[in-house]
């Protein structure tokens, strides 16, 4: 303890792009642990807590702060701004949670266009009341000056597809413990694991560590909602035809999913060599699928609605086609029969 | 790591490639590559000189990555890595772009086919950045044999094993050895009793020390690997047995085509037209009669039934116009009265001494008419005892063009061979292909017409095309011979395509274990992860790409050098655009 | 044999001329003699088409069985069978003995003869009569003729760790397939297919290749041969030469090259084909100026290696022992000059389908291209690229085959591999007409009638009809044929006549079949031991057959047949034993043997 | 110019690939679009690879394997096309249009079949016009 | 309609003299190699296979086995020795048979006995009728000459002869002509010859009648054209003077050399030796194709015109040194030879074709021309 009182606290930020702020939630579930946060850090810039403006960080010195936890996925030209601005200023920027990490659930906003989205929210959604069309505008000019809103880009990008990113903390949230075992390996001034590193989460995929039994019998017949099945707590989901993004994603979150018999969804992300853990897990659920025609195939695929949603749902922006393509570029021509 | 250094060699094929595809400018469009060490082009990669080209090159610029552009990997690519092991160099570390057989044998625009080629040498020099040193292992090779089937070809394949002092086990479906030659009378061309070279053949199976003979018994699944099969026979005491043999040789047959599915034959419907195997059985019983017991005055015998016709079979049955002229030269001796007519299409009296005896039958009376499937099969019909003759066949003659009847009182008809019904299921089981006829498919159609593309799995007789008995006894020796010179070398080399897990990924949720068609895979369940035979893996990958962590990586055919291979093929330099 | 049968013995020889060496009425005496026998009838004396005298004669000697034995025996069993059944007897007891199938229809050998009656009057097969001898078998083999038969054969005993001696009489190994441009009907590359195992060959450490040698005498005993081979000079040192050419460069030496069936000419020191293994230079001494005592030497002091060259060098004999021997000496195509009428030799568009194989060879003379002969300067009719191609191609079929007055067989091969030159001629002049002209057409083997279709398709024109002659008005060749399925008759102009011409046993066959101890068939082509049974084997022990040295065959009959041989030699040398031969037993002791055998199978029932 | 798509092809090695070589020594024309990545086995096409020839700007991608019943490996077509079903429900919601990926079956003897699929499928694709899915990711944003 | 296939016709047909009936696998060189088929007249081929399947009334309406002359060529290239030309010939005998609606023509060709039974009365009813009926045997020398054959056997009453023998002949060969036409032309009812065709295609038919044009075509050796047109020629200069200038020709005064009667005796003389000395020679031979193959009717046709010959020419030497019982007795062994020759050969047997052969010309011809005129029609008519 009196050694670690001698070394310079570590600055450290938080801050959240897109995101739902569970992440930020997150941090402080730290609870009573914050305390040896705090020992230990400095908390230079976390919007949801400190009163610290982007011109304050803006005129820090490059590199002064030591960890920045960015959360959330890059939606806007704001978003973009603060990753850079944090990147020039930070030595170790961590994407913290699923968003960062892979684009998230902000990320399958990916799977519609802009003008889709806006169409959903200033018109066609049933709470919508917008009689005259309003629409969000970048710049308004008004008597006082210039309003300006961040541009809204056309598509949801992770933190890594913005900037350079020293280490990945996922899930949705983060596993608090999984963080403050990075922060005190961080502040302790041990050797860090090289650049580019998923930590808080093992290498090994859920069912390693799924309390759930697993046999080689993953045939599926039809597949099932959690909510179909009679669940008898025990049998893999899979097995049972429920699907379970388990098999291709790490492990670290402590099951917690599957602990309250919900089946994975994919927070973690994938393991580590994969890059497209929705390809993978799709492959590997179809290859479960009973049926060698393609009649009883697509049969059985009918219960997959939404493939997209389910394979991609924390990582579209991070799979490898990211996102849909806008309507006006998609090819129009009829197939000749 | 160490600084990948590689180097490309276009092949002109003589003119094969070099007509169609600018090898020169192949070298100079990937020469800039990075990594690129060395590139060239030159006339015949594959003969010694081209060969040696590579051989010094590796030496003097320290090469530890070769491509080399050429003709299909099929044909040369055991060649070049041999090349690479002769300069020291693991021979993985090698990919070929077939830029003959898919480029320049079958694009018209150079320009494109330029293009094209490009493509495919930068999608193998990126591939094979990524290629690993794999090497090769040997395993022992179970010095006994299972043939299955124990018709002729069956037979004189065990015969010749057992004869070597080497085991076999021999299984045969049905109650009896011999086959279908068994049924025989007498063989072609020079007429010599099938059954009494048949029989002292069955005599000499069934009295061999080293041959074990199951029978009436079917296989019902094999397991292991080339070298190291084995297989549970369920006895009829109800009893099991375990065999072990390290080569499989199938000789599953044949088995007669079906005729009444030919409705101008009415094969069925009248009782006169019988088929060629049932022809055979009267010639056993010295009885050539009609169903009324009565010697026939016209005999009509009819080629190519089943055959040479799309409706049923597109192929030639082989034996069936030898077989016609033995039944003619049968039924001259047996009924020197009777009118004989052979009704054919082309006359196929293609082997040794065969041409002579359709000459020798022509000059016993036989007339032989010819008709054509195209114009429409001849009409079999009855003349409802108006007449002396039973029947009448109706057809165009195609030597005069005559539309002509034919008189006959008993029609043979010559009908197709097929492979047999079995067939299907031990190409499951033994993991043989079938082309579309059901046949076996050879490894190669001239070079290795034995050897199927499992290996340890050898087809022989009619199981792999329809032919004679001289044929099958050759094929089945041939069979023998591979065998006996691997169980005389007593081991084999393993591929080194196969599957791996890192067992630090694998996370045991056991999806690749059903996935394997070779169980190949199984899980352990101490370490919770699964782990892959690799002597029991054929690498195909298909584990490889259904592994949801990617845990599994199929040897020389991984995610990465795929992917790389694919961003080669599609760099944007490479594309038609940029034209 | 069952004791209460009775047997009668009909000797049938109808008298073709193929039994004039046996002795027919010695083997009458010694069945009559046969304690075991109750009638003789010679087919000479019986009237065997009258049924009625043949059914009274049985019932008169209360025949149970019989045994047809002499030529052609399954000829007349049918009659047999026919008066059997209507009498109730056992049909199976109608048993053939037939001469030729255990070859001493061509020895003449009486006493073997009798052995054989003796053997069947007991209902035993010689061969299990004869006890094996234990014998010392040499490991090594000798395979001579290195085509793809002798090749296979050489790689599969290889494979086995044996060691093989392959003597190939030319430069090369390779044969003719190295000659052809495609395959039937996969249309794969022959060479493609072909030059690996070439390469393998010649790097095979169990292999003795032996280029440019020939056998010269075969002595010792089955198991032991001994066998002086000729090596005759290469001039060029095998282990010295680098195959560079320079040597070839400057030779002043010319001769028409043997590889493209001299329809263009190499050098005197050359390589007969670049894919040649061993892919070194050697010297045609009929064309060398300073082997024909002329002034010259170019060769030597262009070598860049010292002393690779020596035109002095004399032919060199060794000798090999081993333990088998396999022949696949080959073929070579038919002389298409016997057939006057097709105008070959007179008219120089007229071509074997060989030359036309090498035409159309992209290593040929013209690089691929389907050009006329024509003449260069010197005046000599060579293939050059530079000459047009023609337009109309007609192929005749079975040019000195299934012809009485020149070859009665079938060559087997020619109609598959016309078709396929159809298709090359189709696929480098898509304009090209091209007329084939057979009489059946032979597409047997797997995937051939699925290639005859295609090339059908194609718009290749199929004409049935042997064309009568080939001549020529001032621009033209004119085929004179009757169109059978067209009802005309056809007077067809074309530019360039192929003759499909047959195949005939390789010149020399019949010597080295002598030396072995081999018999050949009227055509010159080797008797297997059995047709149906071995058709490998022959009546040699320890000498072998395969490919078209038996017969003609396509490529893979020829490579199964090549495997099977070394099949025979592998059991050989495995088993360290081979047969005692025949003649070494007393007629009197196989006789005790066989109803010895006889009784013990008897018992076993 | 009309527009030339690029077109990657998956063939598995023992029928689709052999069937490709086929054509060639067959000296069968089809169309030079198709660029040709030889597998073992149909089965081991895995989806990320459809994926990522799309990225880097394939028009379309064929996959080969053996005919159902014939798979050299016994059974890895019928997860090819299990898998290829899968992928076309994803490239819906993608707006890409499942024509752009096509399975077929190709022996080791259908040479023809092989370069009749390649011109038929190039004329697809031809038909469809570019897949824009490269420039939207590149550009889009 | 379908025809039947008749396995009974080769035994008929081996009667004739049919060899190798069987042998031929239609692989069409004899067609190819024939110098006179054309377009579409096909043979042998084609009659090769009428015949082996027993197809009667194709092969008689087929007129091809007439424009054969057996040069042997399709025999001696046949890739299975089958021998068309002989099959050819034979065809001939049987088609001569098939005109002949007596019958009497099949007897004497199938049966060697018959054939010599039928001579043999003949010659004795001619040795018999002279016995009887001949003038006396004069042999005094007269200032004309020696012998008095005219008082023998009076030139008047031999062409009275000749002339019952002609009609009775021509009446058979006439009526088989008829039926060749009826067999050929009209029961082919693939084509209708329109009427001016019988007019122009007649010249062709006569021509070759006269010079055997068609068979120079054939062969590459002359020889055989020579022989056969001379001896051809020979008869009928002969058959015309003895019928119609018998009186002429047969005069008991000996003319000198250099007179047309003596010279174109000579003429014809040397005709019948040379023709039949050459096929004689042949037949014992068998060197040449064509003469390999012998029917009984080919040796009694060919040693019997020997014999007139010969005989003939003994009567002259006979004459013309006056030894007159010589010549008498000669006289009647001559025309006991020719009577038989000519009863027998010329409406049903071998000398027939000397009518059918050009008839078949003409026929052919006639279909020929009507089948390019209908193709034409055809043609016009489509396009």
């Amino acid at each position: 303890m009196a050694e670690r009182n001698e070394r310079p606290k570590i600055k450290l930020a938080v801050y959240w792009g897109a995101a739902c702020g569970g992440c930020c939630v997150s941090v402080l579930d730290v609870h009573e642990k914050l305390f040896d946060v705090v020992a230990n850090a400095d908390l230079v810039f976390w919007p949801i807590a400190l009163d610290i403006k982007y011109n304050d960080v803006e005129a820090m010195p490059d590199q002064d702060i030591d960890v920045t936890l960015f959360n959330g996925a890059i939606r806007n030209s704001e978003n973009k701004h603060m990753a850079r601005l944090l990147r020039q200023k930070t030595k170790i920027l961590v994407a913290y949670g699923s968003c960062a990490h892979l684009g998230g659930i902000p990320g399958l906003a990916n799977l519609s266009t802009k003008t889709e989205i806006f169409d959903r929210i200033y018109k066609e959604s049933e709470s919508t009341n917008n009689p005259n069309h309003t629409r969000p505008l970048e710049k308004y000019e008004v008597k006082e000056g210039t309003l300006t809103l961040p541009e809204f880009f056309n598509d949801v990008r992770t933190l890594a597809q913005t900037v350079d990113v020293d280490y990945y903390l996922p899930g949705c949230p983060p596993q608090t413990e999984r963080l403050l075992e990075v922060f005190m390996a961080i502040v302790s001034g041990d050797e860090l694991p090289p650049r580019g590193k998923v930590l808080g989460a093992t290498d090994k995929s859920q069912c390693d560590e799924c309390p759930r039994k697993k046999s080689d019998k993953k045939t599926i017949k039809e597949f099932h909602r959690p909510w179909e099945i009679n669940d008898d707590g025990e049998t893999c989901f899979l097995e049972q035809g429920v699907l379970c993004m388990g098999p291709a994603t790490r492990s670290g979150c402590g099951h917690r999913c599957i602990e309250v018999n919900a089946p994975c969804r994919g927070c973690y992300g994938p393991a580590p060599d994969v890059i497209d853990p929705g390809a993978k897990m799709m492959s590997s659920v179809a290859t479960m699928i009973d049926g060698d025609t393609s009649e009883t195939i697509e049969k059985i695929l009918e219960n997959v609605i939404d493939p997209a949603g389910y394979f991609y749902r924390f990582s579209m922006p991070a799979s490898i086609l990211r996102r849909k393509i806008p309507e006006n570029l998609q090819a129009q021509a009829p197939l000749q029969k | 790591m160490e600084e990948i250094k590689i180097g490309v060699y276009v092949c002109w094929c003589g003119t094969n490639i070099a007509k169609m595809v600018d090898v020169d400018q192949v070298v100079d469009q990937i020469k800039f590559l990075p990594d690129v060490a060395v590139a060239r082009n030159y006339k015949y990669m594959c003969s010694d000189p081209g060969q040696d080209m590579i051989i010094r090159d590796i030496k003097q610029h320290h090469l530890n990555r070769v491509v080399v552009a050429a003709c299909s990997p099929r044909i040369h690519e055991l060649t070049f890595r041999k090349a690479l092991a002769k300069a020291g160099l693991n021979p993985m570390m090698f990919q070929m772009a077939n830029i003959r057989e898919q480029v320049a044998w079958v694009h018209t625009d150079r320009e494109k086919a330029t293009k094209k080629a490009v493509s495919l040498v930068h999608a193998a020099i990126n591939r094979v950045k990524w290629h690993e040193s794999l090497d090769k292992r040997t395993i022992e090779v179970n010095p006994a044999t299972l043939v299955i089937g124990g018709g002729v070809a069956g037979m004189s394949a065990a015969l010749e094993i057992a004869n070597a002092g080497k085991q076999v086990y021999l299984v045969e479906k049905s109650k009896k050895l011999g086959g279908y030659a068994a049924q025989l009378d007498l063989t072609f061309p020079h007429f010599y009793s099938a059954r009494q070279l048949i029989k002292p053949m069955i005599r000499h199976v069934e009295d061999h020390k080293n041959i074990r003979i199951f029978k009436p018994m079917q296989i019902n699944q094999i397991f292991g690997y080339m070298g190291n099969f084995q297989s549970t026979l369920q006895l009829a005491n109800g009893d099991e047995t375990k065999l072990k043999f390290g080569n499989i040789i199938v000789a599953t047959g044949l088995q007669p085509f079906d005729p009444s599915e030919i409705t101008s034959y009415n094969y069925g419907k009248l009782p006169d037209v019988v088929t060629s195997l049932e022809f055979e059985k009267m010639l056993a019983k010295g009885r050539i009669e009609t169903c009324e017991g009565k010697e026939p005055k016209n005999v009509a015998i009819i080629h190519c039934v089943g055959s040479r016709n799309a409706n049923y079979h597109e192929y030639c049955s082989r034996t069936c116009c030898m077989t016609a002229l033995k039944f003619a030269n049968q039924i001259r001796s047996a009924l020197p009265e009777s009118n004989i007519f052979d009704l054919y299409a082309d006359m196929r009296s293609f082997g040794k001494g065969c041409e002579e005896l359709y000459t020798q039958t022509s000059r016993k009376n036989v007339i032989f008419l010819r008709f054509d499937q195209q114009n429409g099969l001849p009409e079999i019909r009855s003349t409802n005892g108006e007449e002396a003759v039973s029947m009448l066949i109706e057809f165009t003659e195609q030597f005069s063009k005559e539309q002509v009847e034919v008189p006959a009182d008993l029609v043979i008809l010559m009908v197709a061979m097929e492979s047999h019904a079995d067939a299907k299921d031990i190409s499951h089981i033994a993991g043989i292909s079938m082309c579309g006829n059901s046949f076996f498919i050879e490894k190669h159609p001239k070079l290795d017409p034995v050897a199927t593309t499992s290996d340890g799995v050898f087809i022989v007789g009619t199981c792999q095309a329809p032919k004679d008995i001289p044929d099958s006894i050759s094929q089945a020796k041939a069979a023998a011979a591979r065998v006996l010179a691997t169980i005389h070398v007593g081991t084999i080399e393993v591929d080194v395509i196969t599957a791996t897990v890192n067992e630090d990924i694998c996370c045991g949720c056991q999806t690749c274990v059903s996935v394997c068609p070779y169980k190949a895979i199984s899980f352990n369940k101490e370490k919770g992860v699964s782990e892959v035979n690799e002597i029991l893996c054929k690498g195909c990958g298909t584990c490889g790409s259904t592994c949801p962590t990617g845990a599994i990586r199929s040897r020389h055919f991984t995610d990465q050098q795929i992917l790389s291979q694919i961003q080669g093929l599609l760099s944007p330099d490479n594309k038609f655009e940029k034209m | 044999m069952r004791t209460q049968e009775t047997t009668g013995m009909f000797l049938y020889h109808p008298g073709n001329g193929h039994l004039d060496k046996l002795n027919f009425t010695e083997l009458f005496a010694y069945s009559e003699s046969h304690e075991d026998v109750a009638v003789v009838w010679d087919s000479k004396t019986f009237p065997l088409w009258d049924i009625e005298y043949l059914k009274s004669q049985i019932q008169k000697y209360k025949l149970s069985r019989i045994i047809i034995a002499g030529y052609d025996t399954g000829m007349v069993k049918p009659i047999f069978a026919r008066v059997f059944s209507n009498l109730q007897l056992n049909v199976e007891n109608i048993l053939l003995e037939d001469f030729k199938e255990h070859g001493i229809l061509e020895s003449g050998n009486t006493e073997l003869g009798k052995a054989l009656l003796s053997c069947a009057i007991y209902n035993v097969a010689l061969e299990d009569i004869l006890p094996d001898e234990e014998k010392k078998v040499c490991t090594e083999t000798l395979i001579i003729g290195a085509g793809i038969a002798g090749i296979q054969a050489a790689l599969e005993i290889a494979n086995a760790n044996h060691k093989v001696h392959l003597i190939e009489r030319t430069g090369t190994i390779g044969g003719h397939m190295a000659m052809f441009d495609k395959t039937f009907p996969t249309l794969d590359c022959a060479a493609c297919i072909l030059t690996p195992k070439m390469v393998e060959i010649g790097q095979h450490p169990s292999i003795n290749l032996l280029t440019y040698s020939e056998v010269q005498s075969v002595t010792g005993t089955p198991g032991n041969f001994k066998v002086k081979v000729l090596q005759k000079a290469r001039r060029v040192s095998l282990s010295k030469c680098i195959g560079c050419g320079s040597c070839a460069e400057k030779c002043p030496g010319k001769a028409r090259s043997e590889f493209d069936v001299g329809t263009t000419f190499r050098k005197a020191i050359y390589i007969p084909f670049p894919q040649a293994v061993p892919n070194k230079y050697l010297i045609d001494a009929e064309a060398c100026r300073y082997v024909q005592g002329k002034k010259c030497g170019v060769c030597v002091k262009n070598c860049p290696v010292p002393g690779c060259i020596d035109l002095d060098e004399k032919d060199s004999e060794i000798e090999l022992c081993v333990g088998n021997i396999i022949i696949a000496t080959g073929f070579k195509t038919f002389e298409a000059t016997k057939l006057a009428n097709y105008g070959y030799g007179s008219f120089p568009n007229v071509l074997t389908s060989l030359e036309f194989e090498r035409l159309t060879n992209a290593a040929g003379p013209t690089e691929g291209k389907i050009t006329f002969r024509t003449q260069n300067k010197k005046g000599d009719w060579i293939f050059s690229p530079q000459s047009d191609s023609p337009e109309r191609v007609g192929i005749i079929h079975c040019v000195g085959s299934r012809d009485i007055n020149h070859n009665q067989y079938c060559s087997r091969v020619c109609c598959m591999y016309s078709l396929k030159l159809a298709h090359l001629v189709k696929e480098k002049i898509p304009d090209a007409e091209v007329y084939e002209y057979y009489i059946d057409m032979r597409s047997f083997g797997k995937g051939y009638e699925a290639f005859y279709e295609r090339i059908k398709s194609e718009g290749v024109h199929l004409l049935r009809g042997k064309p009568a002659e080939v001549r020529m008005d001032e621009n033209n060749l004119i085929i004179r044929s009757e169109d059978i399925d067209g009802r005309r008759l056809l007077e067809q102009k074309v530019d360039m006549v192929i003759l499909s011409v047959g195949l005939e046993p390789a010149a020399g066959s019949a010597e080295i079949a002598k030396l072995c101890g081999v018999t050949t068939d009227s055509d010159g082509w080797m008797d297997e031991a059995n047709y149906v049974t071995s058709p490998v084997n022959t009546f040699a022990e320890g000498v072998l057959i395969a490919g078209l040295c038996q017969g003609p065959k396509d490529i893979p009959d020829t490579v199964a047949q090549a495997s099977a041989a070394a099949s025979e030699v592998l059991q050989h040398i495995v088993r360290t034993s081979m047969r005692k031969n025949i003649p070494e037993l007393p007629l009197a002791e196989i006789r005790t043997r066989a109803k010895n055998l006889s009784l013990k199978m008897e018992d076993r029932k | 110019m009309d527009f030339e798509p690029t077109i990657v092809s998956f063939l598995c090695n023992w029928c689709s690939y052999t069937g490709a070589d086929l054509a060639g020594t067959s000296r069968m024309k089809y169309s030079p679009n198709i660029r040709i990545i030889r597998v073992m086995c149909s089965g081991r096409i895995d989806p990320t690879f459809v994926l990522e020839a799309f990225k880097n700007g394939a028009d379309g991608v064929l996959l080969c394997g053996c005919h159902p019943g014939d798979c050299h490996y016994q059974s890895g077509n019928y997860k090819c096309l299990r898998r290829y079903n899968m992928l076309k429900k994803y490239f819906v919601q993608l707006g890409i249009r499942p024509e752009r990926i096509r399975l077929d079956w190709i022996s080791a003897s259908e040479g023809k079949q092989f370069a009749n699929l390649a011109d038929s499928f190039t004329e697809t694709i031809r038909h469809l016009g570019p897949c824009k899915i490269k420039n939207v990711i590149e550009t889009y944003t | 309609m379908s025809q039947r296939i008749n396995p009974e016709l080769k035994k008929e047909l081996l009667k004739f003299g049919a060899k190798d009936w069987n042998d031929c696998y239609h692989c069409g060189n004899c067609t190819a190699t024939c110098q006179l088929t054309e377009r579409e007249i096909l043979f042998p081929r084609k009659a090769i296979r009428q015949a082996q399947m027993g197809l009667t009334e194709s092969l008689a309406s087929n007129a091809d086995p007439w424009l054969c002359y057996y040069c042997g060529d399709c025999s001696d290239t046949c890739p299975r020795d089958a021998n068309p030309g002989e099959i050819m010939m034979t065809l001939r005998r049987y088609l001569t048979s098939v005109y002949d609606w007596t019958g009497f023509s099949g007897m004497l060709y199938k049966s060697a006995k018959a054939h010599i039974v039928v001579m043999l009365v003949l010659f004795l009813s001619v040795v018999a009728a002279f016995l009887i009926f001949g003038g006396p045997m004069i042999t005094e020398l007269t200032s004309d000459g020696g012998v008095r054959l005219n008082t023998f056997a009076p030139a008047e009453i031999i062409a009275g002869i000749d002339h019952i023998v002609l009609l009775t002949l021509s009446f058979f060969l006439l009526t088989n002509m008829i039926n060749m036409y009826y067999k050929v032309v009209l029961k082919d009812k693939t084509v209708h010859i329109p009427w001016y065709l019988y007019f122009t295609e007649i010249g062709e038919a006569l021509l070759n009648f006269g010079t055997q044009l068609r068979f120079s075509k054939c062969n590459k050796s002359r020889m055989y054209w020579f022989g056969h047109w001379f001896l051809m020629i020979g008869y009928v200069t002969m058959f015309v003077l003895i019928i119609f200038f018998l009186s002429w020709f047969q005069t008991d005064n000996i003319n000198v050399w250099y007179h047309p009667q003596r010279l174109i005796g000579y003429i014809i003389t040397a005709g019948f030796l040379f023709g039949t000395i050459f096929f004689m020679i042949g037949r014992i031979r068998k060197k040449k194709q064509i003469f390999k193959h012998s029917h009984h009717s080919d040796w009694i046709f060919v040693v019997l015109l020997f014999l007139v010959a010969f005989s003939g020419i003994l009567i002259h030497i006979f004459r013309i040194n006056g030894l007159p019982f010589a010549t008498y007795y000669t006289y009647v062994a001559h025309l006991a030879f020719e009577i038989p020759m000519v009863v027998t050969f010329v409406a049903f047997s071998k000398w027939s074709h000397l009518a059918y052969r050009p008839l078949a010309i003409y026929f052919s011809n006639m279909k020929k021309k009507t089948r390019e005129l209908q193709l034409k029609s055809k043609l016009s008519v489509s396009y």
